[in-house]
């Protein structure tokens, strides 16, 4: 019934079908109207919900699998190694192995540990993680929900993944894991207020929340170009912490393996550690496209001014390569600080978000409004 | 009884104790470090240590001379050249026997080497200690071609035995002094991105500056000797106070600081990489001809007495403490490792920081746990 | 004011140190030619090891089956973990005397430390140091090594 | 202060201390209950100052144990050695000189645990390699049939 949906949704396209990929928002109403008119409106909303979780489940594994690897690969060359390259044509299929692995691997009890909590942490950081997918704007018309508080939205859902942390630290009961939850707690709370403030800015420059607004207010250039400086000081602002709120790179003092050998997942096995582990990647990935979206223009192609041959050819690449494109640009710097820079130490790491980032985040907020206020923006 | 109580209770009541090692990822081998925290801040560090104790100064006491020199390659494993020829040169002055300079310049060039892969691998470790673990992967890259040079003439990469009582196992092979002159030639050109990844870094310089204080006072009067203690403003290099070897004929710096903080501790390595190219740069082009082994004794016997000799090794001074009563064994041979003199003051200067900075001082110490159990 | 110059210049500074770090990784990743990795069971055919390699002890033989070793037990006396030992016999040379020979020249090798000492005080080099380093075995016994070839004789015109 | 009349002046501090002018260092033999207030002395006059403490390890004899010190001073670069001696085998006992030279606090551990030679005033002497089940296994008459094979 499905299968005929869609295939009488893409038969109904008025459009060559290879059109879809430039705009996904006429098949997604047909596909909506093919099952409304076949069913209560009850069902078909619960039958499109279904479809759009198994999506999100199969990018999910998909995008994880893929990022590690990447990284890894990343990491190799950055330190002069092959990195993997046993299973698979340059190793591809080295992530599905361990996937396999650990899979299979057996999920050890600790003793005197909170087994309910224990068992809760990692759901609720990967529950996290798939709240906050469905509100970005993978392509044009590809976008689970289009919010009108979206970007408002994100930054509400994204940070409550450290309840997960702070609980798989607590219920471990040990001490090692402990101190890096603790760590994580202060580290999220105080980065939360630069991801706030840097979004704001970009707030301000579209008028508007919601993210489809957002990317299409970027058809006449990235706000990266279009805000001037203060843009690009709020994207700046905002790598950093977002690098930070995934405890990752030079701030991954949660899990600081030379100090509390793996910080708040020291205990965890099997399927459990690969929900963090996977969590890690997948936050990353959304503080990535978020950056994209926000400051490079979303699945927006690259035009500049007048060039009309330019700006179509353009145009010819199917606007989710564009999205993708600018999201693992954006990756590439992240696994970069990680792999280059050494860890700081907690203290530095607030005095970093309290001294430096935050006064200039909010003269920068400023700025940017008097910058909208004159209209001098382009 | 009244021991064990002794060692279970640290600290206060209160603190919150955790166990660092034995397996650990930067304590470098089987170190275990009982941290007592407040919060983060650490409150006291005892080491606990003996994990992989040998019992090598008891296995000296059956051993002849010769058959020594194996086992103290393998106290510190970084540095194992110069130990071989820490207990060399105690049984040459022992027997006064007068060594020709090849031998003389070899054994120098050989220290030196030594002193830069030891020095090269701190850096990567400490990279790695501190979080960039790229650094780990960049020195490992570099030491390889010290090793191989180590290889080719030794036929060992690290445990290379190659000094005997009286000389050398065997004499250089012929591409030594080409391979050495490419490899300095290699690394003057890569130490720039030692500076550009770690030393300049704004994130390395906040973590390290100001970061376990050691004073000039505390250096000597814990006897901490090496870089570690040259960064507090000890000149304990025996290298310059006692040339041994061929020191004597070779210009170079003793690296001095005086602010004895981590970050000058590590830098004073660095630097010293500098300084033992330059000594090897020095040395290699003027190889004297000659034998490379004195002929010896096929029974080496010291007389009776008591000798000393100084090294000063990769991390600090090496101290050869034989007690002779004629026999081909000695009574009795202590080896004074610098690392079990140095961890002495990791509790003195680590007090108040936070755990972070207990692993950062740890580190800058560049401990060998073989060298400190023995 | 001069805090605030102060502080400004700090953040160009930190910024400026990051990026020349990055540049430096960033070229790297750009430049796979630097790879240093060896695939090692790979490329086992053109490993070659260096020839004063200490891979473990053995007893070069000439193609008539012959070696150098007297039996004289030198090596096992330098030995100073024991690791080898010459078990010797009696045999009666052509000309009717009476000459110690060797019979088992036994080398464990899961306790030799590579000092060379034997090897090197060998008085007729009868010992080597091959370039085999693949010592991996799955049975400890497999370690304890008989070098003399069964039925080798010692080398005319060694004494 | 040439070599000769460093000696004079060791002896002039403590007269009961034998002073031999030594093939390396100068040697100095006390009396174990000499020891703590001829090292103080040594370390704070103005003309020795031997503020380092090169080395510290005990030997056994087998009338008692000897422990020797070597001391060096960084100002000067003279170095001497000290050496006392416990009275018998049973109960060694020394004082320790941990508030002079804070290394000392170490290699008393150590030698307390290799040779069993215990320190008066130490603050912390524990075994430092060993557990509490072993002798003191640098004595000449330590017997592991286990652990020590002999040919």
């Amino acid at each position: 019934m499905l299968f005929t949906t869609v295939s009488n949704a893409l038969s109904t396209l008025s459009e060559p079908w290879w059109k879809v990929f430039y705009d996904f928002s006429s098949l997604t109403k047909s596909i909506d109207e093919g099952l409304r008119n076949s069913m209560p409106s009850f069902w078909a909303v619960t039958l499109e919900m279904l479809i759009i979780g198994v999506l999100f489940l199969l990018f999910y594994a998909a995008i994880g699998l893929f990022l590690v690897y990447w990284e890894r690969k990343v990491c190799a060359f950055i330190q002069n190694r092959l990195g993997p390259n046993r299973i698979g044509p340059y190793g591809v299929f080295q992530t599905i192995a361990d996937l396999v692995k650990l899979l299979f691997k057996e999920l050890i009890p600790i003793k005197n540990a909170d087994s309910f909590l224990f068992n809760l942490a990692p759901y609720i950081v990967i529950i996290v993680n798939f709240m906050v997918l469905g509100a970005i704007p993978f392509a044009k018309g590809l976008h689970a929900i289009d919010f009108n508080i979206g970007i408002f939205y994100v930054i509400a859902v994204s940070s409550m993944s450290v309840v997960g942390v702070l609980l798989a630290g607590w219920s471990s009961n040990s001490k090692y894991s402990l101190i890096g939850a603790m760590r994580s707690g202060a580290q999220i709370v105080s980065y939360e207020l630069s991801i706030g403030l840097s979004i704001i800015t970009i707030v301000i420059l579209a008028g508007s929340m919601q993210l489809s607004e957002i990317v299409e207010s970027q058809r006449t250039g990235w706000f990266i170009f279009k805000g001037h400086i203060p843009a690009l000081i709020a994207f700046v602002i905002y790598i950093i912490a977002g690098t930070a709120e995934t405890n990752r790179g030079p701030f991954d003092m949660a899990e600081a393996e030379s100090e509390l050998t793996a910080g708040y997942h020291t205990e965890y096995s099997g399927i459990k550690f690969a929900f963090f582990y996977l969590a890690e990647y997948i936050n990353m990935f959304i503080v990535a496209s978020i950056a994209s979206t926000l400051f490079l223009g979303g699945w927006m192609p690259f035009h500049v001014g007048n060039w009309e041959g330019f700006n179509h050819i353009m145009d010819f690449i199917p606007p989710f390569f564009w999205f993708l494109g600018k999201t693992f640009f954006v990756i590439y710097l992240i696994m970069l600080f990680k792999w280059t820079f050494p860890r700081l130490r907690i203290d530095q790491l607030l005095t970093l978000e309290w001294k430096y980032l935050l006064p200039i985040n909010l003269v920068n907020v400023l700025i940017m409004a008097f910058i909208v206020l004159m209209g001098w923006h382009f | 009884m009244e021991e064990i109580i002794k060692e279970v209770v640290v600290g206060e009541q209160e603190d919150y104790v955790i166990n660092m090692g034995p397996q650990h990822p930067s304590t470098h081998g089987v170190l275990r470090l009982v941290v007592s925290l407040r919060g983060e801040i650490v409150k006291n560090v005892q080491p606990h240590i003996g994990y992989i104790h040998r019992g090598i100064e008891k296995m000296c006491e059956s051993l002849t001379y010769p058959q020594i020199i194996h086992l103290t390659d393998r106290m510190d494993y970084l540095s194992a050249s110069i130990n071989n020829e820490a207990v060399c040169l105690a049984v040459e002055n022992a027997l006064e026997i007068d060594i020709p300079d090849r031998i003389k310049v070899i054994r120098t060039i050989m220290a030196e080497l030594t002193r830069i892969q030891s020095h090269q691998l701190f850096w990567a470790s400490y990279g790695m200690d501190l979080g960039g673990q790229t650094c780990y992967f960049y020195g490992l890259r570099d030491r390889e071609k010290v090793l191989d040079i180590f290889e080719e003439t030794t036929g060992g990469r690290m445990i290379v035995s190659y000094n005997c009582p009286g000389g050398l196992m065997y004499d250089i092979h012929p591409n030594f002094q080409k391979r050495v002159k490419e490899f300095i030639k290699y690394f003057r050109s890569v130490l720039w991105e030692y500076d550009a990844i770690l030393t300049g870094n704004v994130i390395f310089r906040e973590r390290t500056i100001g970061i376990g204080k050691l004073s000039l006072e505390d250096a000597i009067s814990y006897g901490v000797t090496g870089p570690s203690g040259r960064a507090s403003g000890f000149s304990c290099d025996i290298r310059k106070h006692e040339p041994y070897s061929a020191y004597d004929r070779v210009k170079f710096n003793e690296v001095l600081y005086k602010e004895g903080d981590t970050y000058h501790r590590y830098l004073a390595r660095v630097e010293e990489m500098r300084e033992s190219m330059n000594i090897i740069e020095q040395l290699i082009d003027n190889i004297p001809e000659g034998p490379y082994a004195v002929k010896m004794k096929p029974v080496i016997k010291l007389p009776e007495g008591e000798y000393f000799q100084k090294v000063e090794t990769v991390r600090g001074e090496l101290d050869v403490f034989i007690v002779s009563d004629g026999n081909k064994n000695p009574y009795r041979l202590k080896f004074r490792s610098p690392n079990f003199v140095n961890l002495g003051v990791l509790n003195h200067i680590s007090k108040d920081f936070k755990i972070a900075d207990l692993i950062a001082i740890a580190g800058s110490l560049d401990f060998v746990i073989p060298d400190i159990d023995r | 004011m001069n805090n605030i110059i102060q502080y400004f210049k700090e953040i160009i500074q930190g910024i400026g140190s990051l990026l020349k770090g990055m540049s430096v990784t960033n070229r790297y990743f750009f430049s796979p030619g630097k790879i240093v990795t060896q695939k090692y069971p790979d490329n086992r055919k053109d490993l070659v090891m260096f020839e004063r390699f200490k891979g473990e002890v053995v007893m070069p033989h000439n193609e008539k089956n012959e070696h150098k070793c007297t039996g004289c037990g030198i090596c096992e006396i330098n030995c100073p973990n024991g690791s080898i030992e010459v078990i010797s016999k009696t045999i009666m040379t052509e000309d009717g005397k009476k000459k110690r020979a060797i019979d088992k020249h036994i080398y464990r090798l899961s306790m030799c430390t590579f000092c060379a000492l034997c090897v090197k005080t060998c008085p007729s080099n009868a010992l080597a140091f091959s370039q085999e380093f693949e010592h991996a075995v799955f049975n400890r016994a497999l370690l304890i090594k008989i070098l003399n070839k069964p039925g080798s004789q010692l080398m005319k015109g060694v004494e | 202060m040439d070599r000769t009349q460093l000696g004079e002046f060791i002896k002039s501090l403590k007269p009961d201390a034998t002073v031999i002018e030594g093939k390396q260092f100068i040697e100095v033999t006390v009396a174990d209950t000499e020891l703590h207030s001829l090292a103080k002395k040594l370390r704070e006059s103005e003309e020795t100052w031997f503020d380092f403490l090169v080395c510290l390890t005990g030997v056994d004899h087998s009338n008692g144990f000897e422990v020797v010190y070597h001391l060096r001073s960084t100002r000067y670069g003279h170095m001497i050695v000290l050496k006392t001696r416990t009275s018998g085998r049973e109960k060694p006992v020394l004082n320790s000189v941990c508030d002079i030279w804070a290394t000392a606090e170490f290699h008393e551990r150590e030698v307390y645990d290799l040779l069993g030679v215990k320190f008066n005033n130490h603050p912390d002497l524990r075994r430092l390699f060993l557990d509490s089940s072993w002798g003191f296994p640098l004595r000449k008459d330590y017997v592991d049939d286990v652990n020590i094979v002999t040919k």
